[in-house]
């Protein structure tokens, strides 16, 4: 992965002096070992902080929102669904963005590092070519790379970027041989009583920080319903049931538009399982309307649209 | 629960301005008999209908949402 | 020791609406318990958290002195779900008041000094208090000249105007009221607070300042003062910032190290100089 | 205050003893996360564990806490009177906690307990109910930075007993009043023991390698520090989520709500968080802190500068470390003071 | 039109998390059928009725949080 990181910062050194962009928006080691973050190259200087690991998780679509000048970000195939996404919805013009395509080889969920070592502290991890060398107090052991993928990346079915201005790297297979339907599978499977059971077992642990919210590239309304107070759609507290609204609403604003990045869940500093819920979204309005988001410039949203055939049998 | 002969549901009935609520109108002028459960919020069109009137209406406690244009 | 978190149960003693446009109402409130409205020791400046059940609780400057009785006079605009509510409650209605809160205006510190109060729209609540105590005979001796003015954006929009217009023909203050533009049936000063505050030119010497009104307001009356020879100590504001606790924990009106609300909602332009604007 | 030792083998009768008058807590293994929960053996608590992720903060000031209750019937006026929420029933014991977070709770006893209008009841119930014997920290994570911001793996500050792990026993020092009765039954320590556990002190302050220096933040005037360029650069990536401001073990900000349900009604407050933009918007429209940029300032200057000036330098940060582990975009508190220090 | 695609999102989705088909009921009615309005109410109470009372979003504030 350093072969690519190489070629993305000289990238980003080419665009940022020859004055094409203002910032490239891309990853850079974090102080904490797993812990990639969105950074912001304006001088070829600083381009060189710039990385591509196995823990690049945050979804960098996020910073082009309502953000001024030109820009190049860096994306690989669900970070690019997402700029498309928000092409689609008129947050800024193709024209403001460079958009440095990576072929993503699945990014790895530190959660299930940690798990391996529970109560251990992991001090560094070093990637190579398949494996990660995970290195802590007392011990040293190396994984392979694949089986510690972050479950959305497992069932990707966008690799490469689908827009890109300058393709790094080659482009790579699409997929990981995980199917999203699977994730909503074991609840659509459960009697109601059960599935309620299992949506509060799910968001028990909420602390509701809304850093799901927050890291999301969909979420960018300038009030959120769990902010509107005049009415209060949600209560503020730990409750169950405003915990269940917050996160129920907070999927149906997905509706049509998560492209299954992962950034919620990675963002999560509960490891909450909020994709149990937007993975049957996305199923529904793919099996229901036959849409993928951010898959196309110039496709509207399945929301704002209307087909006379559409189904309706639920409606008597 | 279904045996219970004593429940007796609040349903939070949204009808749209222009035909449930119409219809309402209608079977209440002729006398049409139904049951008094429902609890009738007029909306000015069923896509002023949002989710989040659905949950609000389950949060204050009805027992059922019924949605109707 | 006390849950000063729990309201003190008051009774709605008398409903006035105040303003034109019937956004702005004053409500006279009469404590349950006698003992409370012993333990409720204000000065003017001090605020208090009205508290509607259910609906939650909002800081108001005290309009009433404690000159004049124990009963809390509070003029509240409404623009959220607890001033709307309270805007529906009537004479008899039972509600809560917490406080007082906050500190107050340095009138003791301030003996012998000539006060000059600038007051727009219905930020005169707490002058009002601060008016009606310096007049009363047990403290106007204290002081020397006191200047009142108060500026709204119509004759309509003026609040408690028989109390001004007593103090005007009491002789005992300077009062000067005017209103943005011309209106039938108005003969007072015409013209925003600054300028009417410029054309008063109240004198540095001896005297402080205390200046309550909106930002736009203060923003344009403090060069008038500048040029008038005033020092930052002698002007003395009064911050609004959203609250909930009220007593300098819950960190919604933090302005740097301070506290509006416990620390303020008083501050000498010398202190506001030193902070960042956070409000 | 005596020093005493507690044996590997007695720990279950110890933990007995304090269980008969008290609930007792300590930091427990929850689906491989470390979090807090309730024990009554010593297999059950965690001896051996870095942190817990969530800061006991809401020992005393939980999430949601009902302050009052009201009745909410027409016709009944006076239903609508506030009434506080009972006092806690049982003293509790919170086992095993780390220094550094009985010194955030020493920090937040600052905030809480001032004066006479300032003073937390629902704070200061818990507080007097509840004693901390701490476990001293032998093995400090990497992202720990206690001993630079006047915090110890084995500071006593805030605790009532402190344990030492001394490999085959435990060195019981009791540090109150309240500590001194938990340990009374207890043997005394053994002549090494003291040195022992001071050997164990110094190699754990050892081990603490990044840190936060203080001394120009200290001496830098709030505005200049307000003012400072480094904002732009330390905003950029937050989410304004709330979850540093949520494990912090310090940040005490909140909400208070109302809410009625039929016939119930209460006062709630809920933790609340600068970050959130909502936080300081005023009814008008008008927001103090408008911009991403004033409230990621707010938070660390608050921490760093604020609570300083205010509270008689004492730092609204205890080094624990949670915020640097947690931060979904790696803001590492670390290199923010460091910058502001620059 | 478009309602009916948030809807049939919306319904699946609460189906989904646990709260009982019975529970939400989508219809057209035209300001003619007084009929149809009629039959639908009896037939949505029935349902809903079968069910029992709705407790999972309700939140309960009288427990000791």
């Amino acid at each position: 992965m350093e072969a690519i990181a190489q070629k993305i910062r000289e990238a980003a050194k080419r665009l940022l002096s020859e004055g094409k962009v203002d910032v490239v928006i891309g990853y850079a080691k974090g102080s904490v070992p797993m812990r990639e973050y969105p950074y912001f190259a304006y001088t070829p200087e600083e381009a060189e902080n710039l990385t591509w690991t196995s823990f690049c998780c945050n979804n960098l679509a996020l910073y082009t929102i309502r953000r001024p000048g030109r820009m190049a970000v860096v994306a690989q195939g669900c970070v690019s669904r997402n700029l498309v996404n928000l092409i689609n919805e008129n947050q800024f013009k193709r024209e403001d963005l460079y958009v440095i395509g990576v072929n993503s080889p699945g990014m790895v969920d530190r959660r299930k590092v940690q798990a391996l070592f529970p109560g251990k502290t992991i001090t560094e991890v070093i990637e190579e070519p398949e494996h990660l060398l995970v290195k802590g107090q007392g011990f040293e052991q190396r994984i392979e790379r694949k089986k510690f993928l972050r479950s959305n990346c497992l069932t990707c079915v966008q690799r490469n970027p689908v827009i890109s201005d300058e393709m790094i790297g080659e482009k790579g297979p699409e997929g990981h041989g995980g199917n999203i339907d699977n994730v909503a599978a074991p609840w659509e499977k459960l009697i109601p009583a059960e599935r309620w059971a299992e949506l509060q077992e799910t968001l028990k642990d909420c602390i509701r920080c809304y850093a799901c919210r927050d890291a999301c590239p969909l979420c960018y309304c300038h009030v959120c319903f769990v902010d509107e107070a005049q009415p209060q759609w949600c209560g503020k507290t730990q409750d169950e049931a405003d915990v269940a609204t917050f996160h129920i609403l907070r999927a149906f604003h997905c509706a049509g538009r998560c492209t299954d990045c992962g950034a919620c869940e990675s963002a999560c500093p509960q490891g909450i399982k909020m994709r149990r819920l937007t993975s049957k979204i996305e199923k529904d309005i793919r099996e229901l309307y036959g849409y993928r988001p951010g898959m196309e410039i110039g496709a509207t949203p399945p929301m704002s649209l209307f087909r006379p055939n559409d189904p309706q049998d639920f409606i008597k | 629960m279904s045996d219970n002969a004593e429940f007796s549901p609040r349903i939070a009935a949204f009808l749209c301005n222009w035909c449930s609520y119409g219809a309402a109108d209608l079977a209440g002028v002729s006398r049409l008999q139904y049951p008094p459960n429902i609890q009738v919020i007029r909306i000015p069109c069923t896509g002023r209908m949002s989710p989040k009137f659905i949950l609000a209406a389950f949060r204050k406690g009805v027992d059922g949402v019924w949605v109707s244009g | 020791m006390r849950n000063t978190y729990v309201p003190y149960p008051v009774s709605i003693k008398e409903v006035r609406v105040e303003t034109e446009d019937k956004q702005l109402k004053s409500f006279w409130l009469q404590f349950l318990n006698s003992e409370d409205a012993s333990a409720f020791n204000y000065t003017p400046g001090q605020f208090a958290e009205l508290s509607i059940s259910g609906y939650g609780e909002i800081p108001i400057g005290i309009a009433s002195s404690p000159t004049e009785g124990r009963d809390l006079l509070f003029t509240v605009n409404k623009v959220g779900s607890v001033s709307s509510r309270l805007h529906n409650m009537k004479a008899g209605d039972i509600m809560g008041v917490r406080g007082p809160l906050g500190n107050s205006y340095p009138l003791k510190a301030n003996k012998g000094k000539n006060i000059v109060i600038v007051a727009g729209g219905f930020a005169v609540t707490t002058l009002r208090s601060t008016m009606n105590w310096l007049l009363h005979p047990d403290n106007r001796g204290d002081f020397g000249e006191i200047t009142f003015i108060y500026g709204a954006r119509t004759p309509g929009m003026l609040l408690y105007t028989q109390e001004w217009t007593a103090w005007q023909q009491s002789g005992q203050a300077n009062v000067h009221v005017t209103v943005d533009r011309e209106a039938p049936g108005w003969s007072g000063l015409v013209g925003f607070v600054p300028t009417v505050t410029g054309d008063v030119a109240p004198k540095p010497d001896n005297a402080i300042a205390l200046i309550c009104g909106p930002p736009i307001m203060i923003k344009f009356t403090q060069p008038v003062f500048d040029k008038l020879g005033w020092q930052s100590d002698q002007i003395i504001m009064s911050l609004e910032n959203r609250m909930k606790c009220g007593i300098g924990i819950c960190g919604r009106c933090n302005v740097g190290p301070e506290y509006v609300c416990k620390d303020g909602p008083v501050f000498t332009k010398t202190q506001l100089d030193k902070l960042p604007r956070e409000y | 205050m005596s020093q005493k030792i507690l044996a590997k083998d007695k720990v279950d009768a110890f933990l007995q003893g304090l269980c008969r008058d008290q609930d007792l807590f300590a930091p427990v293994m929850k689906d491989g996360k470390v979090g807090w929960g309730p024990v009554a053996t010593a297999a059950e608590a965690l001896w051996e564990f870095s942190n817990t992720e969530m800061s006991p903060k809401d020992f005393f000031f939980p999430q949601t806490e009902c302050m009052m209750r009201f009745k909410n019937v027409q016709g009944d006026p006076q239903g609508m009177i506030m009434q506080a929420e009972a006092p806690l029933s049982r003293p509790r014991v919170l086992l095993n906690i780390r220094p550094c977070d009985a010194k955030a709770f020493q920090v937040l006893d600052l905030i809480f307990v001032q004066d006479e209008m300032t003073n937390d009841l629902y704070w200061r119930d818990k507080r007097e109910k509840t004693a901390l014997i701490g476990l001293a920290c032998n093995d400090p994570c990497p992202t720990c930075f206690c001993t630079t911001v006047g915090s110890n793996p084995h500071g006593e500050t805030g605790l009532d007993v402190l344990l030492v792990d001394l490999g085959d026993h435990f060195l019981a020092k009791a540090l109150t009043e309240k500590g001194e009765a938990l340990v009374k039954d207890l043997p005394a320590a053994a002549a090494g023991d003291e040195g022992q556990a001071a050997e164990l002190k110094k190699a754990a302050e050892a081990k603490i390698k990044g840190g936060v220096a203080m001394d120009k933040v200290n001496a830098r005037e709030v505005m200049e520090l307000y003012d400072a360029p480094l904002w732009d650069r330390v905003m950029e990536s937050c989410l304004n989520c709330g979850t540093c401001t949520f494990c912090c073990p310090t940040c005490h900000c909140f909400d208070i709500q109302d809410e009625t349900q039929g016939e119930a009604g209460r006062r709630v407050r809920n933790w609340d968080y600068c970050m959130s933009w909502l936080f300081t918007m005023h009814g008008t429209g008008h927001n103090p802190r408008g911009t991403k940029k004033d409230r990621v300032r707010q938070r660390f200057m608050h921490k760093f500068k604020y609570i300083p000036v205010k509270r008689g330098g004492e730092i609204g940060c205890v080094g624990c470390g949670r915020c640097v582990q947690l931060c979904p975009v790696n803001i590492d508190v670390r290199k923010v003071v460091n910058d502001m220090n620059a | 039109m478009f309602a009916r695609r948030r809807f049939a999102v919306l319904k699946n989705l609460l189906e989904y998390v646990g709260i009982e088909p019975g529970r939400l009921h989508f219809s057209w009615i035209s300001s003619a059928e007084a009929e149809k309005f009629q039959k639908t109410v009896a037939a949505v109470t029935e349902a809903v009725k079968a069910l029992g009372p709705a407790q999972h979003m309700i939140k309960d504030i009288r427990k000791v949080a």
